[in-house]
């Protein structure tokens, strides 16, 4: 056609027809790929993201592929997608259970993102969020069962505020504890040292992409002592104090409950404390 | 589609070699496959040799950690898609802008990208094997291929086109781990041999699509100084990948000048080295005293 | 399927015969004991990591240990392991296990230089041989010339089997264990103070204490199992409180209701303000004091166990080096006896500021920890691993802490309890109670005493002065006097001390290498000091042989040969054995020793020292019957080899030193019955604490507490000042290096790097530290650094976060691994008294590599 | 109830003439023989003293080199269930 001159009736119903034609090839191709994005879209669970990165659809649309961040991790642990892989092809990922990321202080990879599809705003990595640790498998995990492992907790890079080591009573033994390892997403960054570290045969601690990993609580409960820590006191006007009928001797206060001798004469104060309690103790507030 | 077809039993380009010599007759020919491989090696010295000149691939690349390039049409889907990138990337794309406005936009085709070595490879087999025959579909449906990448992108929110873009796919690949592009590539490469003649690269690509729009207004351009000496030998039709954007310059039709203004010509002087009259030669359109025709794609003129 | 008892009989009656002539019998394997549905044989063992001694059951099919479990019924553990615990199975499978004795060989004749090639047992023992009678010819080197240096990683038939060969066979004392760089400081301190080694409490104190206090020691990470038991105290008992003591955070300060991080070396400060702080408040329990203790002074002066010309040396006046009149300097050893007065005036220098000022920590945790040890109330039980022991004043921070606890009267009751924790196997069994070092005898005696000699001698069956007084190389002078050529020949086994051991650079590899000494390492893996050796002889380990370690806790326990060893390795015990055939009594001892028993006359030492009518007392067939409870049949490669039941002789000649001597062994046959016991044994009953009426058959009724160790009765408390260290952070060097462990490793690495799930969780050593100054120095996590010190220099990354949390001015680095060797960094300064090297002290320096 | 087990060398060419001598003692029986001639054996017999008879003539049979007894049991129930 390219070479006919005179354009006919025959020819131009001709020439209708092939764009029609193109035009229906061509969004179907489109829709073919349209449908493949949006599918590639969920991330695998194994599959962790760079530090920064955008949130999913946020991301599939801001990175080009370049594989700037593979080049710049200076441990090489970022790959980017192969068309077989199940994630969008040509962007970044590590599997950590492989090569879990280290969480490198100046953020080389962030830094090398020329799009911000990996979020320049980001300036600490411990402030990241790749994923989110899970212990997903209370049944092989060894502290679970007592034992004396806790390499999750140890390789943690937030050890204490990321993971935590949750002591309790060895009922079975008697006389042992169980340390018993609890994330805490506010801390974790999901770098994945500890599924890697992990030493089950098949890891008892994995890192998930944060959609998979994170439960929510519904609006319509709030946590009483939150609440009230957060308010920074009672969120209705303080109990009054209470007064009870008490033998001689007798104590009852809030929290600690009834104490002292009947008859006896009142305990001489009891000697300061020890410094603090122990870090363990403290919970997640470190 | 084209109907000149070279069917005469001596290879085109042959009576070039027979006037200037063979070196004269593939000058522009192996300094383009310089220029393809010497940019490849420049991706793959970093990860092959550490030697770290350039970062990354054709969608962004970062050389001597100074120069930003991007891939404008890539940047585009991003925008398509809703996602303003940073500053660099923008810079980046900007640069190359500049530069394709300059060089022609579609050079990017002959002159960098990988997949043009897979298809013209594919091109020189069919020709070697005496394949004939070729399917048809139009050239401009590399334009509707391109509106579709970026409505792909805009629905799904994401660079669609990334999955599948066998460009990128294959310099990536190529630097980073090939992985399965191969089969995409292979399904290029087949479909170029045996069912269309310069099919991926001449009728469908949205890359070259996108570049022959930058094209448009390209300041470098194959001119005709001695177009009163062609003899009709046709060769110049034969070895060119687009060969609808010689005519009209050649043939001084509707008063073209002797330039090809054409946005599809991509600039491989391929018609320069085979033309045993010297009829081409590369120069810039500022001489042309002809205003522009608009290189707007359009089905070809019946 | 049913199984009459005949059946049952006469298939394990088959099966021990096949097993015996090593032909297998399709569908007869060893049937007892039962085995569990998948074909696993299970029996009871224990683990061959640290001191802690947990049980385990080991699980054998088609001749390989296929799975372990915690045992149960083990008291220590009850089923738990630690997570290398966890991979036992594993250790004996690396797949570099050595099978064939390797020598140095150019042209086909050993060469010092030459390449590793295998060569036959007996050419091994060959070569050995001739360099063991070069040495002792040789006058320059002589009898202490040949030296052996081993571990509490040996059996304590091992231990016992190299102690004969060495000081009655060659009558060398220069065999030590590397429990020198371990607890050698623990024992002197026992010795000193008590005159009887070994903790006087038990595990049990944990449920019982009502504080704990961790003076240079990261339980949590080094006795995982034990760390959980006080943590469970912690947390079932409210008014229980935990102080920890160390001169950096680890995981251990997670517990601690007090943490004390405090400068290096300040401890002595410390310990001796809480003695000040417990006099000023009268809270000395006077009645205990009177009756059971005595008060000494300490001489001062003593040096830190360097080279006699190291200058810290020569100015030193009670380090016992040869002065310039050729006499001794003193005796480091040396005290006198003094006034509670006297003590409490020496003590009274150190108040709380001055306490302060040295360590560094806050007054009111000083204050805290003080209080706990003064209030009569509150049982206290200190724990200590290496933060005491590896240090240049080892022995007196040992002597300073039972200081703390005679004081109080806080001591051998169920609670109250100083515990000395071991890092090894069989610290306690084997390189203690059997006596593998250069100065000791076994159940406590010494080589310096004639007394001791002379009953060795008997027990031995031996003629009179057949034992050396002569002092024999500890392990730093082993290194030293290689590298001097005083060693001719040097045979090391279960232990790494190429790695382990401090100053690689200075003096362990070129003393290793010097022409002028045969090396033999009997290793189970190439390591690090295999592939610095000569020769290296390939070892059957832990399940390949019959064994008993002594765990921490006094607990000896014995497992059964499980599996056969790979290719030609060999148990260490069968080595010193078949060794000994090699020579005749005329060419070790001398003449006039000689004369004396002329019936010896002709007789290798193989015959004098084990076919001497004692450790072959028991025929072979001895085996199947003593374990017939267990597995019919039962035999193992040493007793097939020898034709008697090798483990047992050795152990009841053994046995026979510490019977009656507060030593009490149990029978052998018992040991393999129970879940390990308790000694003193007496009359088949276990001592939990010991020195208390009760509790301790050695205390007679109406005595109350009795330190029997020391003739009076009484232990001793000794006046001993705060001193500074060797070496300290100066201009050049201006950090503080500190090395150590972590949970995942165990020592040098050479059985858990083995284990890929182990080397996956902790692949190199990093160094810790504070993030201040790496900042300062420029670097940032994860950098790869140079940490040098004025011995040598590694490359490194670099953690500021994660377990450990440095102060400023304190690197730790620990040493599992051999391709960062930090010991190439460590000086080799020692406690002048218990010549333990201090790993945790000296100066260096990081740069960015 | 006695039973007993015994690994006994023959000479390799006298396997034939071993087993067949065996077969006369009552309470033997063969159980395995390895290519160098080492048998293994079993004998039950009602008492000790039989049992160590038996044993005593394996000793005596022809091409006999050795017979060592490895393990020995008497039971006073043997028909019990396990």
């Amino acid at each position: 056609m390219d070479n006919e001159n005179k354009p006919s009736a025959a020819a131009r119903r001709q020439f209708l027809a092939d764009t029609a034609r193109m035009a229906c090839g061509v969004g179907l191709l489109g829709l073919g790929v349209g449908l493949y994005a949006r599918h590639a879209r969920a991330l695998p669970p194994a599959a962790i993201r760079p530090p920064g990165a955008l949130p999913e659809t946020e991301f599939s649309a801001a990175c080009i592929r370049c594989g700037l961040c593979v080049r710049d991790c200076p441990f090489d642990i970022l790959h980017l997608a192969k068309p077989e892989e199940p994630l969008s092809t040509g962007t970044p990922y590590f599997v950590a259970r492989q090569f879990p990321c280290e969480m490198c202080e100046d953020l080389p990879c962030v830094k090398a993102c020329p799009t911000g599809a990996l979020d320049h705003s980001l300036k600490d990595i411990n402030k990241s969020k790749m994923g989110l640790a899970v212990l997903v498998d209370h049944e092989t995990c060894l502290n679970f069962l007592g034992l004396r492992c806790d390499i999750c907790y140890r390789v943690c890079p937030v050890i204490d505020k990321a993971i935590t080591l949750d002591r309790q009573i060895n009922v079975r033994t008697g006389r042992h504890t169980q340390f018993i390892p609890v994330v805490h997403s506010d801390h974790c960054t999901g770098c994945g040292k500890c599924e890697k570290a992990c030493p089950t045969e098949v890891a008892s601690i994995k890192v998930f992409p944060l959609y998979m990993a994170k439960g929510q609580l519904s609006s319509h409960y709030r946590l009483g002592w939150v609440e009230k820590e957060k308010a920074g006191g009672s969120l209705v006007a303080p109990d009054v104090e209470h007064r009870y009928n008490m033998p001689e001797g007798m104590k009852y206060e809030s929290g600690k409950g009834l104490s002292g001798n009947p008859g006896a004469v009142p305990p001489a104060p009891t000697p300061p404390a020890p410094v603090a309690l122990p870090k363990a103790f403290q919970g997640n507030k470190l | 589609m084209s109907a000149v077809v070279n069917t005469a039993p001596v290879r085109p380009g042959a009576e070039a070699v027979a006037a200037k010599g063979w070196l004269a007759a593939h000058k522009w020919l192996i300094l383009r496959r310089s220029s393809q491989f010497g940019i490849l090696m420049l991706f793959l010295a970093g990860p092959w040799f550490g030697i770290w000149i350039v970062k990354g691939n054709l969608n962004f690349s970062y050389t001597l950690n100074f120069l930003p390039l991007a891939d404008p049409y890539v940047i585009l889907q991003s925008l398509a898609a809703r996602q303003v990138p940073e500053k660099l990337a923008l810079t980046g794309a900007a640069i190359v802008v500049l530069f394709y406005l300059l060089v022609g936009g579609r050079s990017y085709c002959s002159w960098v990208c990988p997949v043009n070595l897979l298809t013209d490879f594919a091109y020189w087999l069919r020709v070697r094997l005496g394949l004939k025959g070729s399917a048809h579909i139009s050239r401009p449906t590399r334009y509707w291929m391109l509106g579709m990448t970026l409505v792909t992108a805009a629905v799904t929110g994401s660079i669609a086109w990334e999955m599948l873009n066998p460009v990128s796919m294959m310099h990536r690949g190529l630097i980073f781990g090939l992985g399965l592009a191969w089969a995409v590539l292979l399904a290029v490469f087949l479909f170029d041999l045996f069912v269309m003649r310069h099919g991926w690269c001449g009728h469908l690509c949205p890359v070259g699509a996108f570049y022959s729009l930058i094209g448009i207004f390209a300041r470098v351009r194959v001119k005709l100084p001695a177009r009163d000496a062609c003899n009709d030998c046709m060769d110049c039709f034969a070895v060119c990948p687009e060969p609808q954007v010689i005519r009209p310059a050649l043939k001084a039709v509707a008063g073209t000048p002797p330039v090809i203004l054409e946005a599809n010509c991509t600039n491989c002087g391929r018609c320069i080295d085979v033309c045993s009259k010297d009829v081409f030669a590369f120069g810039t359109r500022v001489n042309t005293t002809v205003a522009p025709v608009t290189g707007v794609p359009q089905a070809a003129p019946k | 399927m049913k199984l009459t008892r005949r059946e049952f009989i006469k298939t394990n009656a088959i099966a021990a015969a096949a097993a015996t002539a090593g032909m297998s019998i399709p569908g007869v394997a060893l049937a007892v004991p039962p085995q569990s549905q998948d074909g696993v044989r299970w029996d009871k063992g224990v683990c061959r990591y640290c001191g802690t001694g947990c049980g385990v059951l080991v699980g054998v099919k088609d001749g390989r240990v296929v799975a372990t479990q915690g045992d149960p019924d083990a008291p220590v553990n009850k089923g738990l392991n630690c997570v290398k615990g966890y991979f036992l199975s594993k250790i004996q499978y690396g797949k570099d296990r050595l099978t064939k004795p390797l020598l140095r060989m150019k042209d086909g004749k050993f060469d010092k230089n030459g390449e590793f090639a295998q060569i036959s047992w007996d050419a091994a023992f060959d070569i050995m041989a001739e360099k063991v009678k070069a040495t002792l010819k040789e006058p320059t080197q002589g009898a202490n010339g040949v030296a052996m240096f081993g571990s509490g990683q040996w059996t304590v038939w091992e231990g016992y089997a190299a102690v004969k060969l060495m000081k009655a066979g060659f009558r060398s004392n220069s065999i030590d264990p590397n429990a020198r760089h371990c607890m050698a400081s623990a024992v002197a301190g026992f010795m000193r103070t008590f005159g009887i080694d070994e903790p006087m409490g038990c595990y049990d104190d944990a449920e019982h204490a009502d504080v704990f206090a961790l003076w240079g020691s990261n339980m949590a990470e080094m006795h995982p199992i034990l760390w959980s038991r006080i943590t469970n105290r912690r947390l079932t008992a409210n008014h229980v409180k935990i102080h920890v003591l160390s001169t950096f955070t680890h995981r251990s300060c997670e517990l601690a209701d007090n943490e004390l991080i405090f400068k290096p070396q300040s401890d002595l400060a410390i310990l001796n303000y809480i003695c000040n702080y417990i006099i000023q408040n009268k809270a000395v329990n006077q009645e205990f004091v009177k009756k059971n203790v005595g008060f000494f002074q300490g001489v001062t002066d003593i040096g830190y166990g360097l080279r006699p010309n190291h200058p810290l040396e020569q100015v030193a006046n009670n380090n016992g080096y040869p002065g310039a009149d050729g006499k001794p300097k003193g005796d480091p050893n040396k005290h006198t006896p003094i006034s509670f007065e006297d003590f409490a005036k020496f003590v009274s220098e150190y108040t709380l500021d001055k306490a302060h000022e040295i360590s560094g920590v806050p007054k009111d945790r000083l204050e805290a920890l003080a209080k706990a040890y003064a209030d009569p109330k509150v049982k206290v039980t200190s724990y200590w691993t290496m933060g005491f022991n590896q240090h240049t004043r080892g022995t007196w921070v040992n002597n300073m802490i039972y200081n703390v606890h005679l004081l109080t009267g806080k001591i051998s009751e169920p609670g109250n309890s100083p515990f000395s924790l071991t890092g090894q196997p069989s610290a306690c069994g084997t390189a203690r109670e059997v006596g593998t070092f250069a100065h000791r005898l076994p159940a406590d005696m010494v080589i310096f005493n004639p007394k001791h000699r002379e009953m060795t001698e008997k027990l031995w069956k031996l003629p009179e002065g057949a034992l050396s007084a002569q002092m024999g190389y500890h392990a730093v002078a082993q290194s030293r006097m290689l590298k001097d050529g005083k060693i001719g020949f040097y045979w090391t086994s279960t232990t790494n001390n190429m790695q382990a051991g401090p100053n690689i650079n200075g003096e362990i590899y070129p003393g290793w290498r010097n022409p002028k000494a045969f090396v033999v390492v009997s290793d189970v893996y190439p390591t690090v000091s295999a592939m610095s050796a000569d020769l290296i002889l390939p070892c059957a380990m832990w399940m390949e042989k019959e064994g008993m370690f002594g765990n921490a806790e006094r607990r000896g326990q014995m497992w059964r040969q499980q599996v056969k060893a790979p290719g030609e390795s060999r148990s260490d015990l069968w080595q010193y054995m078949e060794f000994s055939k090699r020579f005749k009594v005329e060419e070790v001892w001398p003449a006039d020793l000689l004369a004396k028993a002329p019936e010896l006359a002709g007789k290798t030492l193989y015959d004098v020292l084990y076919a001497n009518g004692q450790v072959n007392k028991f025929p072979k067939e001895e085996a199947a019957k003593v374990n017939a409870h267990a597995w019919a049949g039962y035999t193992n490669d040493e007793s097939e080899a020898f034709g008697f039941y090798v483990q047992k002789g050795l152990f009841e000649e053994y046995a026979g030193f510490g019977r009656g001597h507060a030593h009490d062994l149990a029978p052998f046959d018992t040991y393999h019955k129970v879940r390990g016991m308790r000694w003193p044994v007496v009359d088949g009953k276990e001592t939990l604490w010991r020195f208390r009426e009760g509790y301790d058959s050695y205390v007679k009724k109406g005595e109350g507490v009795k330190f029997y160790g020391y003739p009076d009765g009484k232990a001793k408390i000794f006046a001993l000042p705060y001193q500074p260290a060797a070496e300290m952070p100066d201009k050049d060097f201006d950090l503080w290096l500190c090395t150590g462990r972590v949970l995942e490793h165990w020592h040098s690495g050479s059985m858990t790097r083995r284990v890929p799930e182990l080397y996956k969780s902790f692949p190199d050593a990093v160094v810790w530290m504070h993030p201040k100054d790496a900042e300062k120095r420029g670097i940032k996590r994860n950098d790869v650094v140079k940490v040098s010190t004025r011995r040598g220099e590694i490359e490194l990354r670099v953690d500021t976060k994660g377990r450990n949390k440095m102060p400023e001015g304190l690197i730790f680095v620990p040493f599992f691994d051999e391709h960062r060797l930090v010991n190439k960094l460590t000086l080799d300064a020692t406690c002048p008294i218990s010549k333990e090297t201090d790993f945790k002290k000296c100066a260096a320096k990081v740069v960015k590599a | 109830m006695n039973i007993s087990s015994a690994i006994i060398h023959a000479l390799p060419g006298d396997v034939a003439i071993v087993q067949a001598g065996l077969a006369t003692l009552a309470g033997v029986e063969v159980h395995a023989i390895s290519p160098e001639g080492k048998m293994i054996v079993t004998i039950e017999t009602e008492d000790e003293g039989s049992n160590a008879a038996t044993y005593q003539s394996i000793g005596q049979l022809d091409g006999v080199m050795s017979a060592a007894m490895v393990y020995h049991q008497s039971e006073s129930e043997p028909y019990k269930e396990i």
